[in-house]
């Protein structure tokens, strides 16, 4: 008998700008004990599934315009609050994806796990609390006692979402609902996580809805996925049958565009080969298979890699030597003394020109610092930045004004990096002004118009700010921005990670085409190993300020020399089961 | 190739400023806030000129109740009230504004060049608003009164003379403006801490350290990317002190620094009809219901201007 | 209110918290309230009649030749004692007198004391003159030229000059530096050199002389220069002479300036000189009057209770006052109608009319000694000319403006000197808008045209604000006349009047005795609360006769003869005669109306009338 | 912590120096001197005073010697209006302002905060509009026109209360009230504005997903957050409100130092002038440190620490 159903549901959005059909008529059920996976993009609507059967949309823009979810017998849809609160961290748990603002920072870590079996089960303080720690324990924390009284922002982002599970878990629910957990960690943090949540999942006999952008987390853990495309479910079944008999062109799409450590792809494909969107009159959209979605494929596979074979040493374009930086994270308020963090530590690197050089390791390694670094956005405490020759690391402000138009930087989060009160005209016009790039107004025009068609957007979008534009959108006009003053050398620091899968590979096969055509030299820094490995001619691998691995990225991925490069390649969850090589 | 992107559909492009206003006109609190006002500042500054004098004393028909010929009825003097409101609305409500102006402008420049350049400038700079903040405003006025009074004086011999404006007209717009330097002063120091911690937020945002790697000019970075996204929160809390700039007004006038009598402003009015509580209490409701209602409705419009402007970066 | 009236404490409004309780240092109204219970003078004042004196320490007074009183003998009660049980003698007046002439007291009122034989010399320690004053071998020219010359300290001269200091205060190395170089003293013309260098040798050899155990700088006291006209022929017996016939002594002497200090509490705590002493504080303070101090907590209340040593304990009407410094007039009133005290400092004029309706028995409205006037400055356009000043005066309707601004009861001022006793007052002071226009059409400037703006000064005051508004539109209707009101805080606006930086100015006097002179004397030339900048040879000779006329009736009427001039001249224009307007509670008995509103404590009765009881 | 510490204390001395020196030559520019009065005074006596005061020395002189009697004889020297010690004026008035301003902040944060949270949780309701405009009038009526109304409209009708007068529990209800009012609504507008942003925060969300009920919601995980604004506004206006303000004592007979601030600088009392003003502005530095200290404590997260990668 299934634990969930759902059936027909409806959940819309009635804001100013119109409805938004966020959940349009889906139904799946779960069973107890099954990992059920929840897959699609941004805007799928799988997020909005698992609040509405908690009912923690608010209600003002958010409506059920029908169906129904039914929770062992009992329908939750228009359950009293009163009601739905004792089944809220009883009987259905959730855990979110951002660890770092999902806990309380005022609250101590104790407090707040041992929050809901107060609320729910009237039992002595002192008596929650071992169970608490215990089940804090459980989920791997260590020292479990001594920690439980600090305070969240003393834990890391993978101890966190330990939290956050331990939280969800204490009162021992039937059903879990993991929105995302671990897309914001590292991949080697991830294993572990989703290793917690299938043991747990197994002694406490759980059901487990777990919703992700990522098919591989989900070929991994998921005994049975849901695939969602804008509010509707485009396929569901065995996860074995939906890797290796997709039968929805979406899903292939979605599969054959993630890059693999095997892809030898140049241009990576996109979800628009495979499918194709017509809008009806009544705005719902149908969906069709492109005709030539095979040949498109066999035609990709071909063509070789861009760049020349690397060797000659000749061009040198950036040269660093011994390159450190140090920050003082200053004690706590009540006395504790502050202590030195080595973020970079004696890096040497050097990157020709027209090359791309891959930097990848987890978070806390130092990658985005050397970055910065590099480009004077933090200053160094030793070594030395050789451009073109040219010694960086003791100019002035007003010296270090030339090089910022040879050197550029495209950032990870979209939202943040475009000013949002500016459009996308003086946006692009700016950094031409104080450079001095076209002799007047109408010539500085007609470049910004053709910068934007480089990247991919319309002259219409000029007049346009920021909050219009989706997150792919804003990527490209951060790129665009870049381009303007005609940088050589431009430094992309996790410039896809927050975007979907098929977003990222327009970005990226956008990046790759713009260094062949304007023989731009990348420092492409990321935490995603594949990624990082498709785009990049020599990679290097860093932990903790320090290079572990540098080398040919095929070298890397073939024959990797340190452990801990060897124990990041396993962590990465296999697009197929069986562990062999994926068809693609 | 061209690689648009259709899973994302671009909503129907509206400037921001076409977006703001479309949101306001629905904010109905706004829309009335605004109407009131217009109509406040219609009354007082063209409306007026039709009444009658308002210092036109007539000491037999004091506190005469409200008639056909003085609709808000007469003061202590026998003077029509209604005149005197409106009159006196001129002054306060250019006050208000004026003053909330200067102070806003102030307070955003330097608690902005305050929080961006952080460190060691940044503690003097808020030491220097600690210190301004325990000076004793009195004395400040007292001296500001002996220096400017006669200032004024002078200044409307040379405005008669050279341009030929109405004597007394320019009388009563020039003793206004020492009030300015007195309110102004003093006016911005609690603003420049609001803008001071707003800056320090938004500095870390990553479009400033990209306007740092574009290699603009530090002034550039500060008045062109960093104070227009502090003007919301600050719209919001300027409103909030116009009440005390026209109340403050008052007590200056009385010292010879503010309106030079036999004129008024709400706040003289207000002062005065304060005494009367006992006796005829419509020389207090009547000025301060005036003064109450331009203060909501601009209260409203200032919270209407916020949410408007203030638009969160969408995300989806 | 109710308890206090039962045990017998009246509750009185006092407007402010007094500077100081020592009555040689402070100079209020609300001090002198409080002062008056703690201390007696030699007369006291009449509980019901204004200008007569009921024995106070002094028994008996009299002057020694009633058609010359320039000498008077008072004497003593034989069983004065102070507070503490102490014999209250002659000597202690003596030196009481002495303390407040004493230059380092620096008191204020210490003018109050210049009839008496060469007390201004010693207050003003005019060294110079001293000196010379006994020397033969001064020659009589040399007199003529030293006569009215004033060797003090000079305002107008440059800060911390010689001149500025006073050639009478110069400290022996001053004196030994101008020695050798006498021109860094800026002397008159008409003093010969010889002079000068005579002047200075004897103010020299006097320092170096009388040295001793003074510390380098300091100067020296001049007592025994002067023979000081106050003496105690015995114990119980007190002989005052003066410079001049006074036959209104007694009436100066109820001024608290005149009331004894007890001279061994005084000198225990500091020395004859010394300000700053604790003499005055609760636990030390010793006084001879009806009550003495309970208790002082600051800005809140003062409570004196009775003073069992007081030689007319037995007839003291009530137990103890409690005086509340209460600032704000409003506040006041509404307190006095929630019940909390028995009587008001005043009434908010927006609340007169108010009171009348409300508590019609508990509004007192009585003359006093004052008159309310504005002041021209006679050396600005237009002011100069006489006749505008008139004009102004007779454009002023007085009756509207109290009728309809003040509501207080004013008497409109026909003259300068309110009207009392038998002094003939002066009726040419009226409205008469005709005349004035002619005036101002004679003076040159028909219908108000050519009339530069006109400046009037007032202070930060509701009341003062409503008083110029009218004042301002009844010469605009009658003269034409544009006047900008000039409103400054308290201590800017006495500033400008002394600076004279005005036209026209709100101003008023109150009398320090009952005497038409205390309102006459002012307007002398070089008087600092003058401030008109007017003076008349003429007015000043008729009042130096009437000065030395000792009969009573030939002197009112030289005074109304210089009234009469002053007012033809019109440097001030009159507006009214001050009345006092308070609140008080029909359980007080024996309070009644007096002119100087100083009102003898003893003679008052707290008896609840119940059945007039407020509702 | 103590290398915290000592800054502030070096930066208050700092404050207090410059504020030393701005009110000395301000209260030299005024016109008029400490005895000007009705009743003009001889150019003798008005030369003895100056000579008593120590205002016959040069400027720079005095200038010099009011700092070096506070340190060596810890005298603010002797009011010239109301001819006793600057400290004694201050000791016996400071008490009485403190017990005030304490009762203003109660009022003013047992009115101010829980409007503002109701408003914030029920946003743009009609219960929103209500808390608003209430803290409008907060704004808008000024305290010489509420301290009358209270004054007649409430002190008359209630037997126990008094008008005005200080002595009793119950005389500080009123004044405090009337004081408390304009920092209620500013405390109101900045805790509605704190708790919105903290309810748009991820880990509110959690809370409901974990079955809290929404009162427990606002009360346990809101509230701490939410108050941060007020808390840096209530730094330096809680200094203004236990300095006392001349309007509300004179209104209601309250003995505070706030009616000082004023005497002193119409009466040209400059010793007394200068010792307030130093009093207020260590009040002012001790109060941002307080609340700094305080927000410290509220916000485990505020540390110096760097954005490390």
């Amino acid at each position: 008998m299934s634990l969930l159903k759902i059936k027909n549901l409806k959940t819309y959005f009635h804001t100013r700008a119109g409805t938004n059909r966020a959940v349009d008529d889906i139904s799946f059920s779960i069973n107890k004990g099954e990992i059920v996976g929840v897959v699609g993009e941004s805007g799928s609507g799988k997020s909005v599934t698992c609040h509405t059967m908690l009912g923690l949309l608010p209600q003002p823009p958010a409506k059920v315009e029908g169906g129904s979810v039914t929770f062992d017998g009992e329908e939750l849809i228009n359950l009293p609050h009163s009601l739905l609160r004792q089944i809220r961290g009883k009987r259905i748990s959730m855990i979110f994806q951002d660890p770092m603002s999902c806990l309380n920072p005022y609250l101590k870590i104790l407090d707040q796990v041992t929050e809901p079996i107060l609320i729910h089960e009237n039992v002595s303080r002192n008596k929650a609390e071992t169970r608490a720690i215990e089940m804090m324990k459980k989920v791997g924390i260590r020292d479990a006692e001594s920690r439980a009284h600090s305070y969240p922002h003393e834990f890391s982002g993978g101890m966190r979402q330990r939290v956050m599970i331990a939280m969800a878990l204490v009162t021992k629910p039937d059903l879990l609902l993991a929105d995302e957990p671990t897309t914001a960690l590292d991949v080697t943090v991830q294993a572990r996580i989703l290793k917690i949540l299938s043991d747990l999942k197994d002694d406490l006999g759980i059901a487990v809805l777990f919703v992700t952008h990522d098919l591989g987390v989900v070929a991994d853990i998921a005994d049975r996925v849901v695939v969602m495309y804008r509010g509707k479910i485009v396929e569901q079944g065995k996860t074995r049958d939906i890797f290796e008999k997709p039968s929805h062109p979406y899903v292939k799409g979605l599969l054959a565009c993630r890059p693999t450590l095997e892809t030898q792809y140049q241009i990576l494909p996109t979800v628009e080969d495979f499918l194709q969107t017509q809008v009806e009159k009544d705005g719902s959209i149908m969906l069709s298979e492109c005709p030539d979605a095979n040949k498109r494929l066999a035609e990709l596979k071909s063509e070789t890699k861009y760049n020349n074979p690397s060797g000659d040493t000749s061009n040198v374009l950036l040269q660093v030597k011994k390159l450190t930086v140090h920050f003082q994270t200053g004690g706590n308020f009540l006395g504790k003394p502050p202590k030195i963090v080595k973020a970079v530590d004696g890096v040497d690197l050097q990157i020709q020109s027209g090359q791309t050089l891959g930097l990848v390791g987890e978070s806390g390694c130092g990658k985005t610092t050397l970055g910065r670094a590099i480009l004077k956005l933090q200053n160094t405490k030793s070594g030395s930045i050789l451009y073109d020759g040219n010694e960086l690391s003791n100019l002035s402000q007003a010296d270090m004004l030339h090089f910022r138009k040879r050197m550029q930087i495209i950032f990870q989060d979209p939202y943040a990096s475009l000013n949002p009160r500016q459009t996308i005209e003086q946006t692009l016009v700016e950094p031409m002004l104080v450079h001095r790039i076209g002799s007047n107004h109408s010539e500085r025009k007609d470049r910004i118009v053709s910068l934007l068609e480089e990247v991919g957007l319309g002259a219409e979008f000029l007049l346009r700010y920021p909050h219009e534009f989706s997150g792919g959108q804003r990527q490209r006009i951060s790129v665009a921005r870049a381009l303007a003053v005609e940088p050589e050398f431009i430094v992309c620091d996790e410039c896809v990670s927050a975007m979907d899968v098929s977003i990222q590979a327009q970005v990226l096969n956008l990046l790759r085409e713009l260094q062949q055509k304007r023989n731009l030299t990348y420092l492409f820094i990321s935490h995603d190993l594949s990624v990082v490995k498709f785009m990049s001619d020599d990679m290097m691998v860093m932990k903790n300020g320090e290079v572990m691995e540098n080398g040919k990225a095929e070298d890397v991925y073939k024959n990797p020399q340190s452990e801990y490069t060897r124990e990041l390649l396993e962590a990465i969850p296999k697009a197929t089961l069986s562990g062999e090589n994926s068809s693609f | 190739m061209k690689m648009t992107d259709p899973s994302k559909k671009t909503p129907q492009g509206s400037s921001l400023w076409k977006d703001a206003r479309a949101r306001m006109a629905k904010n109905r609190f706004a829309m009335g806030g605004l109407w009131v006002i217009v109509v406040m500042f219609s009354l007082c500054f063209i409306f007026a000129w039709f009444c009658t004098d308002p210092n036109q004393v007539n000491l037999t028909n004091k506190f005469a109740p409200s008639s056909a010929e003085h609709w808000f009825g007469t003061d202590a003097l026998g003077r029509d009230l209604f005149a005197r409101i409106l009159y006196g609305g001129q002054v306060s409500i250019l006050v208000g504004l004026i003053a909330t102006a200067v102070s806003v402008a102030i307070g955003i420049v330097y608690g902005a060049i305050s929080g961006y350049a952080g460190g060691k400038t940044d503690a003097i700079m808020m030491r220097i608003v600690d210190t301004l903040l325990a000076i004793p405003f009195l004395v400040l006025v007292i001296v500001l009164q002996a220096t400017l009074s006669d200032w004024s004086g002078d200044v409307t011999q040379w405005i008669v003379g050279n341009f030929k404006w109405d004597k007394e007209f320019t009388g009563r717009l020039t003793n206004v403006v020492p009030l300015f330097f007195a309110l102004g002063l003093l006016g911005w120091l609690t603003l420049s801490r609001i803008v001071r911690a707003q800056v320090m937020s938004i500095k870390e945002r990553e479009f400033v350290e990209a306007a740092v790697a574009l290699g603009y000019s530090k002034s550039r970075i500060l008045f062109r990317h960093i104070i227009p996204n502090v003007l919301g929160p600050t719209v919001v809390y300027s409103t909030l002190t116009v009440p005390g700039f026209i109340m403050y007004e008052a007590i200056l006038s009385f010292l010879g620094l503010g309106v030079e009598s036999p004129n008024s402003s709400w706040g003289v009015l207000i002062k005065e009809g304060a005494n009367f509580l006992e006796t005829e209490v419509q020389l207090l409701l009547l000025p301060g219901l005036f003064f109450s209602l331009t203060l909501f409705s601009l209260n409203f419009l200032g919270d209407g201007l916020r949410d408007a402007l203030d638009v969160k970066a969408a995300k989806d | 209110m109710d308890d206090a009236s039962r045990n017998g404490i009246l509750i009185m409004g006092n407007s402010g918290e007094p500077k100081g309780l020592d009555p040689h240092i402070v100079s209020g109204v609300l001090e002198s309230n409080i002062i008056r219970s703690l201390f007696e003078g030699l007369v006291e004042a009449h509980p019901s009649k204004d200008g007569v004196a009921m024995p106070g320490v002094a028994e008996k007074w009299y002057p020694v030749d009633s058609k010359r009183p320039d000498e008077w003998i008072f004497e003593l009660r034989k069983d004065a004692r102070w507070s503490d049980g102490k014999p209250l003698t002659a000597d202690d007046f003596l030196f009481s007198f002495r303390r407040l002439l004493n230059p380092a007291l620096a008191s204020d009122y210490s003018f109050m004391l210049y009839y008496i034989k060469d007390a201004e010399f010693y207050h003003k320690s005019q060294r110079t003159y001293l000196l010379f004053r006994k020397d033969a071998n001064f020659t009589e020219d040399w007199w003529a030229t030293l006569k009215n010359v004033d060797f003090g300290p000079e305002e107008k001269a440059e800060e911390n000059s010689f001149n500025f200091i006073g050639l009478d205060k110069l400290s022996l190395s001053n004196l030994k530096n101008l020695l050798e170089d006498p021109s860094l003293f800026k002397w008159p013309k008409n003093i010969s050199p010889s002079v000068r260098r005579s002047l200075i040798m004897k103010n020299l050899n006097f320092e170096k002389k009388e040295r001793g155990e003074l510390k380098k700088d300091e100067l020296k006291d001049l007592w025994e220069l002067i023979d000081f006209g106050a003496t105690a022929p015995d114990k119980h017996t007190l002989k005052i002479k003066l410079n001049s016939p006074i036959p209104f002594l007694p009436e100066i002497t109820k001024h608290y300036t005149w009331y004894p200090v007890p001279k061994h509490v005084v000198l225990k705590h500091g020395n004859i000189g010394e300000r700053f002493t604790k003499w005055t504080k609760p636990e030390n303070i010793v006084g001879n009057g009806a009550f003495v101090l309970k208790s002082w907590r600051f800005n809140d209340h003062i409570e004196v209770s009775r003073n069992n040593q007081y030689w007319d304990r037995d007839n003291v009407g009530i137990n103890g006052i409690r005086f509340l410094p209460i600032g704000n007039l409003y506040t006041e009133d509404r307190m006095y109608f929630d019940g909390q005290m028995h009587v008001t400092y005043s009434i908010a004029s927006e609340l007169i009319e108010y009171s009348r309706k409300k508590y019609p028995q508990h509004v007192r409205s009585e003359l006093y000694l004052g008159t309310y006037f504005i002041r021209t400055n006679v050396n600005n356009k237009p002011f100069t000319d006489p006749r505008v000043r008139l004009a102004f005066s007779y454009a002023l309707n007085q009756k509207s403006l109290i009728e309809n601004v003040l509501k207080g009861g004013q008497k409109p001022a026909s003259g300068l000197v309110p009207p009392f006793g038998n002094y003939p007052a002066s009726d040419t002071v009226t409205f008469n808008p005709k005349l004035a226009r002619k005036l101002l059409a004679d003076a040159g400037y028909p219908g108000g045209k050519g009339l530069p703006d006109i400046e009037f000064l007032t202070t930060d005051k509701e009341s003062s604000k409503v008083t110029a508004e009218a004042l301002q539109a009844m010469w605009k209707k009658h003269l034409g006349a544009t006047i900008k009101i000039k409103q400054m805080e308290w201590t800017s606006y006495i500033t400008a009047m002394f600076e004279k930086d005005y036209d026209l100015a709100a101003g008023g006097w109150i009398g320090d005795y009952m005497d038409p002179l205390t309102f006459l004397d002012m307007w002398m030339k070089g008087v600092g609360n003058n401030r008109t900048g007017w003076h008349n040879e003429e007015f000043e000779n008729i009042l130096g006769m009437a000065a030395q006329t000792g009969e009573a009736t030939k002197r009112y009427e030289l005074l109304a003869q210089a009234e009469a001039l002053f007012l033809k001249e019109r440097p001030i224009l009159p507006v009214y005669w001050y009345t006092r307007n308070y609140l008080l509670h029909p359980d007080v008995k024996g309070w009644n109306p007096l002119l100087l509103d100083n009102h003898p404590y003893k003679y008052l009765r707290l008896q609840p009338d119940l059945e007039n009881r407020k509702d | 912590m103590l290398r915290f510490l000592t800054d502030r204390i070096l930066q208050g001395a700092l404050v207090l120096f410059a504020l030393y020196t701005i009110t000395f030559f301000l209260a030299k520019a005024m016109p008029g001197e400490p005895f000007t009065s009705e009743k003009n005074i001889s150019a003798e006596t008005k030369a003895n005073i100056r000579k008593l005061y120590g205002l016959d020395k040069p400027i720079w002189e005095q200038y010099i010697t009011y700092p070096k009697n506070i340190i060596t004889k810890g005298s603010f020297g002797i009011s010239t209006s109301k001819g006793r010690p600057v400290i004694d004026i201050i000791a016996q008035s400071f008490p009485n302002s403190l017990i005030l301003g304490l009762c203003a902040l109660a009022f003013a944060i047992g009115i101010g905060v829980p409007i503002g949270v109701l408003s914030a949780v029920r946003k743009n309701s009609w219960i929103d509009w209500a808390c608003m405009a209430v803290a409008m009038v907060g704004i808008c009526i000024p305290s010489f026109t509420i301290g009358p109304l209270l004054q007649i409209y409430v002190a008359a009708h209630i037997p126990g209360l008094k008008v005005a007068g200080w002595g009793n529990l119950e005389d500080i209800l009123l004044p405090s009230f009337t004081l408390g009012l304009v920092s209620a609504a500013y405390l109101a507008r900045l805790t509605r504005g704190g708790i919105l942003e903290v309810l748009s925060q991820d880990f509110v969300r959690t809370a409901h997903a974990k079955g809290v009920s929404p009162s427990k919601v606002i009360i346990k995980h809101t509230l701490r957050g939410g108050l941060l604004p007020a808390v840096a506004y209530l730094g330096p206006a809680f200094a203004a409100l236990i300095s006392g303000s001349f309007i509300v004592e004179t209104i209601f007979q309250v003995p505070g130092m706030g009616q000082h601030f004023v005497n002193a600088a119409t009466t040209r009392d400059e010793f007394l002038l200068l010792g307030l003003s130093l009093f207020f502005g260590f009040l002012i530095v001790v109060m941002n440190l307080l609340a700094d200290l305080l927000t410290g404590l509220l916000d485990p997260r505020v540390r110096h620490t760097r954005k490390t990668d």
